[in-house]
């Protein structure tokens, strides 16, 4: 029953523990930049989810063909672009943050970062 | 009960506002300033004068601005009790002014035009309260007089007045968030706050440890009446200048306390709520215990000032205790005490005033003697503290003659013992001033004489009205008798 | 400390979100709500209502256009982020 | 008609006026800031007729592109978005005015990119409160979170870190009501507002659902900054730019509540929310504590701007307990507390902009004769104060009074305690300042008045008429409230 559940429903459990992954990244890491990297897995997890909870069995590229066929759902595709294209933007705004604490600082590390800012 | 609506209430609180404004606008130049400050009193007084004769005819004023909040509207009514309270109030700052310009002027005091223009701020909001229609009104102008009498309290600006008025603002928000939780009671349970003469509480199946929770939290509520426990900020206040000191703190501020409580057990919980749930004589006792504690720690007071204060507060608690009397002669004993006490009081503060302007000096054990050099202040002085204390032909005579009666009517020996103990504590820790400064030598040459006109004569004719309510009543009495009147006829 | 308080943050996070994964539907299950609903309408009529033969790139500049002009904006409110943040300041 | 197309255009001006601005920055570096002014203006007008019109003629739908409905987007406008489009729009449009000579100063030779963003960070807010679509939401939740990001660090040497952190904290959040969406849209197959509300009730109870609602509710949480997840507020208040902090204070927390509004009680249905899963009651919980903290904290600070951001903390627990008690009182005090926070918070960050722009002083306890100094600016400091402790005719007592009233209404007296004690703790972080500014040490010597430019100065003043104001008119916003709510709550 569990693992016919799991077989089932693989998609979640790996989205869930890559989200997880990336969560612990980002609150438990103390260098700026793997935060980043944290960021970036908990943010592409998601659209795991969105992409794998879209298919269909035996679907195929929601672009049309001349013969009747299964297509996946399209609209989480087109979600997950828009969002997509957010997470980079984010990364880069994140990245370009960081570039601007290692002038003022000279250091990525948040510990020493706070220390110096007393 | 006839009522007619008119702007007059509404203007009496607008004037002082407006002056209040002038006064901001031309306090550069201090003889324009003191003159609005001026007109605005006497017209003030002469709007709420002119309502008196309405009222005598025993019918009220309304006068319904817009809702604040919806179905809570800015509402004026005068009814005599209000008029009453209104008319001293009003009445007394046209002096006050007079006399804050000497006793400004003379000290030379910084910041004189937030002095006056708080002043009259103050003053918007005491009548405001006189004539508030409903809690939710006088909710709105009691914290207006909390916040603008802040500025006067801490006005010499030493670290030492900064503490006292942490202290006053620490008493009066926290009374006035009390306050505001009992409001918001009654309006939840009631659905509505207006003052009516049977109470709103009555009938509305509140739960009997709700109303005796609101009660309490009301009482808390009215903290500025300055009953024990909830007195400590006054004596503190006394830091203020004495202008101050006379006006507010004997006069608007604990008088809104004093008239606020009055509002609440007779207009909101009723004589009948009242007098079932045995909230009345519990309340009678615990300003009994207040009138004899209070004149007990006035005893040990050097500082006149001080010693007035704890005088102040024990007379005030007279006021609650006629009024929790609930009978005729009770009610009127209290609420002709709010009249002919601020008469007296404000003439002893005034006094105290200028015994520091003209000698510097603010310890009783300082004032040997000091009537030969201020004869006129001195004979003022006396003619308060006989008040106080209750000799017939002054004022004080009146009112402690009604409560006598009420406490024999209602049959409480203790509270006419404790009335007749508070007077002998009034003649104990008065009289020795007096005969200090009359017959006792001084330890040094004294130089000064008496205070400047602008003074003397303010508190030479309080003096002489006090007198003059001892022996002509009728007008006053008229009045309040039309307020037991109504509440009596309303039950 | 502060790391065992990560963890343990984490692990609660897993935990609620692997209690709604038994509910959710299987992978690829054509009977799933999300492929019921709305979807059917873009796949079936997107052809005659846009023209383009693909789906996602109708939905994306057609039906749900607002979006993509919203994605544009933060492509534009990213650059200029980038810009105003690593340009240093003019002497 | 033009008129028809109202809640396109208010995006549509914001996006292309963020598209010109650097063109016009080109041909003048200063048209900037009128630009952006300009703007948020007509966003601001495009708001009141909104709103005017949704009173007098009833809920407006807008189909983006013509496509109906959960095939295309909708902006669904009621008398809830139209009330907080006019707030944070109104506060945009005011602030931008005040930002020319305060941005001027604190991030000289900036004005291209940083008015752009600004235009974007108000369109976006503005977007999340007018759009009916979920996705939508998020879609611009990021837009103006990135525009956030970027202003906040334009600070102080310490704002690029106090931005890192709150773009850690603003993503997670992001990222949460990301997930939840996707669930909703999983289990239902819609991303419709209206659509959503419809078919919930199909899948009520099942425990994806539960899922969903704790992650769009704890990300909206740090949105909102709900204590405890706060802590990025205090560090970004703190180092952004004065007109940014005041921006931000004013608006963003707030949309954040009303996205937060929205989901529960229009999409999700009140009756779920509040008997069926616990959520509100565990809000109203948070946000009574997060009162208590916000203002024991805002009382242990001496730099002004962090105060107000701890208070701000203190602020919004009051929305969300008013919300989250979820009676018709409490709820129109919530709401109200949208509208009179937004005054009072924006009017005294400005005025701490204005000190600090003439004098550079952040710590309180240096204010001394700044009453004298600057008359004006510390008066409307004064009656943002007073209303933040409550103090009637204010409109911070307005809000209050219906908070305490909805409070026992609901029969909860712990939170009636909590809001009247947290008044009186209010009241001791603001005194500490009126103490220095108007009284303090005797100064011999004449202070020179030094009032802030009349263009930080005016905006001033309106927000502290309009505190005033809509004090004593308080039942004006409240009886428009009071419909929403009516037309909501069982």
């Amino acid at each position: 029953m569990v693992l016919e559940m799991i077989f089932a429903k693989y998609n979640y459990i790996i989205y869930i523990t890559l989200m997880t992954i990336g969560f612990y990244g980002m609150i438990g890491k103390r260098n700026l930049i793997k935060k980043l990297i944290g960021m970036s897995i908990f943010q592409y997890s998601i659209f795991l989810f969105y992409v794998s909870a879209a298919d269909v069995s035996g679907g195929t590229a929601p672009i049309l063909l001349k013969e009747p066929a299964v297509y996946v759902n399209p609209l989480p595709h087109v979600l997950i672009l828009t969002a997509i294209v957010v997470a980079v933007s984010t990364l880069a705004v994140g990245l370009s943050l960081v570039i601007r604490i290692y002038r003022e600082y000279g250091t990525l590390d948040e510990d020493k970062i706070l220390e110096l800012s007393k | 009960m006839e009522t007619i609506t008119s702007f007059s209430p509404g203007l009496a609180v607008l004037v002082s506002l407006l002056g209040a404004l002038m006064i901001l606008i031309s306090g550069r130049r201090p003889n324009i300033r003191e003159g609005f400050s001026l007109l605005a009193g006497i017209t003030k007084f002469g709007i709420v004068a002119s309502m008196i004769p309405v009222v005598m005819s025993g019918k009220l004023i309304e006068l319904r601005l817009w809702d604040v909040l919806p179905g809570l509207p800015i509402m004026f009514r005068v009814d005599a009790f209000g008029l009453l309270f209104g008319l001293i109030a009003s009445f007394l700052w046209i002096f006050t002014t007079l006399y804050s310009i000497g006793y400004m002027r003379t000290l030379k005091e910084h910041a004189q035009t937030r002095f006056f223009f708080c002043f009259a701020i103050a003053l918007s909001s005491a009548i405001g309260i006189a004539f508030s229609a409903n809690l939710f009104t006088l909710f709105i102008f009691f914290e207006i007089l909390t916040i603008s009498t802040y500025p006067l309290v801490v006005h010499i600006e030493t670290p030492e007045a900064m503490k006292a008025g942490r202290k006053y603002l620490l008493y009066l928000l926290t009374s006035g968030v009390f306050l505001l939780f009992s409001i918001i009671a009654v309006y939840h349970y009631t659905g509505t706050t207006d003052f009516a003469f049977g109470g709103i509480i009555a009938g509305n199946g509140i739960p009997a440890n709700m109303v005796i929770l609101l009660f309490v939290t009301f009482m808390i509520g009215s903290a500025k009446a300055a009953f024990m426990p909830f007195h400590s900020w006054l004596p503190s206040a006394m830091i203020a200048p004495t202008p101050v000191s006379a006006l507010l703190h004997a006069v608007a501020v604990v008088k809104a306390g004093v008239f606020v409580a009055t509002r609440i057990i007779l207009y909101i919980f009723g004589i009948d709520v009242m007098s079932e749930t045995g909230l009345a004589l519990a309340m009678a006792y615990v300003v009994a215990f207040t009138i004899i504690v209070a004149s007990l720690f006035a005893l040990t007071q050097d500082n006149l000032k001080k010693r007035l204060a704890y005088s102040t507060i024990s007379q005030l608690s007279y006021i609650i205790l006629g009024v929790a009397m609930l009978t005729p002669a009770g009610i009127t004993g209290g609420m002709m005490h709010i009249l002919n006490h601020a008469f007296m009081k404000i003439t002893l503060f005034f006094c105290a005033g200028a015994f520091i302007v003209a000698s510097g000096k603010e310890k009783i054990s300082e004032m040997n003697g000091i009537a030969k050099q201020m004869p006129f202040t001195m004979i003022a002085f006396t003619v308060g503290a006989l008040g106080m204390a209750g000799t017939p032909i002054t004022a004080g005579f009146i009112s402690k003659w009604y409560l006598l009666i009420a406490s024999v009517e209602i049959s409480q020996i203790p509270l006419l013992l404790v009335l007749l103990a508070s007077t002998l504590l009034n003649v104990a820790y008065f009289f020795p001033i007096i005969i200090n400064a009359f017959f006792k030598k001084p330890e040094r040459e004294l130089s000064y004489k008496e205070a400047p006109l602008f003074m003397l004569v303010p508190l030479l004719l309080t003096a002489l009205i006090s007198i003059i309510i001892g022996i002509m009543p009728d007008e006053p009495l008229a009045l309040v008798s039309i307020a037991v009147q109504n509440l009596i006829g309303g039950t | 400390m502060r790391r065992y308080l990560a963890i343990l943050s984490c692990f609660i996070f897993w935990a609620i979100l692997v209690y709604g994964v038994p509910d959710l539907p299987a992978i690829g299950d054509p009977e799933a709500p999300a492929n019921k609903h709305v979807a059917p309408r873009y796949i079936e009529r997107s052809y005659e209502e846009s023209g383009v033969p693909n789906i996602v790139t109708a939905i994306l500049t057609n039906y749900r256009g607002y979006d993509t002009l919203g994605e544009t904006i933060v492509i534009f409110t990213a650059g200029i982020s980038v810009m105003l943040l690593l340009r240093r300041r003019e002497k | 008609m033009i008129t028809d197309h109202l809640p396109i255009l208010l995006i549509i001006i914001g996006f292309f006026g963020a598209f010109f601005t650097p063109i016009i920055g080109m041909i003048r570096k200063k048209l900037c800031s009128p630009w952006a002014t300009f703007i948020t203006m007509l966003q601001f007008l495009i708001s009141l007729l909104l709103l005017y019109n949704v009173l007098a003629a009833g809920n407006l739908s807008y189909w983006l592109g013509g496509w109906q409905p959960p095939w295309g987007i909708e902006y669904a406008v009621d008398i809830l978005n139209a009330f907080v489009l006019v707030i944070v729009a109104g506060v945009c449009f005011l602030v931008s005015i005040y930002s020319r000579k305060s941005l001027g100063l604190e991030v000289p030779g900036k004005e291209i990119p940083l008015y752009t963003l600004y235009i974007v960070l108000s369109t976006g807010m503005l977007g999340i409160v007018i759009t009916g679509d979920v996705f939508n939401l998020y879609v611009f939740l990021e837009i103006s979170s990135l525009a956030a990001y970027a202003l906040i660090a334009l600070g102080g040497r310490q704002s690029a870190m106090a931005s890192f952190n709150y773009m850690i904290m603003g993503t997670i959040s992001a990222s949460f009501i990301l997930l939840g969406i996707g669930y909703l849209y999983v289990m239902t197959g819609t991303l419709n507002m209206a659509d959503l509300s419809i078919l919930l009730p199909g899948i009520y109870g099942r425990p994806v659902l539960l899922v969903a609602i704790a992650l769009i509710v704890v990300g909206l949480s740090i949105k909102t900054a709900l204590y405890p997840l706060h802590t990025w507020l205090p560090d970004a208040y703190t180092h952004a730019p004065s007109a940014i902090s005041a921006l931000l204070a004013g608006t963003f927390t707030k949309v954040g509540i009303y996205a937060l509004i929205r989901v529960m009680f229009t999409v999700i249905s009140p009756s779920y929310v509040i008997e069926t899963v616990p959520v509100m009651s565990m809000l109203t919980w948070l946000a009574a504590i997060g009162i208590l903290a916000g203002s024991i904290l805002a009382i242990a600070q001496y730099d002004i701007k962090r105060m107000l951001a701890y208070s701000s903390v203190s602020q919004i627990g009051y929305i969300i307990l008013g919300v989250g008690l979820a009676n018709n009182i409490a709820m129109t005090g919530g709401i109200l507390h949208i509208l009179s926070h937004s005054l009072m918070k924006t009017g005294l960050f400005m005025v701490s902009g204005a000190i600090i722009y003439r004098t550079g002083i952040k710590n309180i306890y240096q204010l001394k004769g700044m009453g004298k100094k600057m008359p004006y600016t510390m008066g409307a400091f004064v009656v943002g104060a007073l209303s933040m402790i409550g103090i009637p005719p204010t409109v911070g007592f307005a809000s209050k009074f219906y908070l305490a009233w909805g409070a026992l209404e609901a029969g909860k007296w712990v939170f009636v305690i909590v809001i009247l004690l947290s008044s009186l703790l209010t009241a001791v972080y603001f005194w500490r300042i009126f103490e220095n500014v108007y009284f303090g040490v005797h100064e011999t010597e004449e202070i020179k008045k030094d009032e802030a430019p009349l263009s930080m100065l005016i905006p001033i003043v309106i927000f502290a008429a309009l505190v005033f104001l809509a004090g004593i008119f308080a039942s004006i916003p409240i009886e428009v409230i009071k419909i929403w709510v009516i037309g909501v709550l069982p």
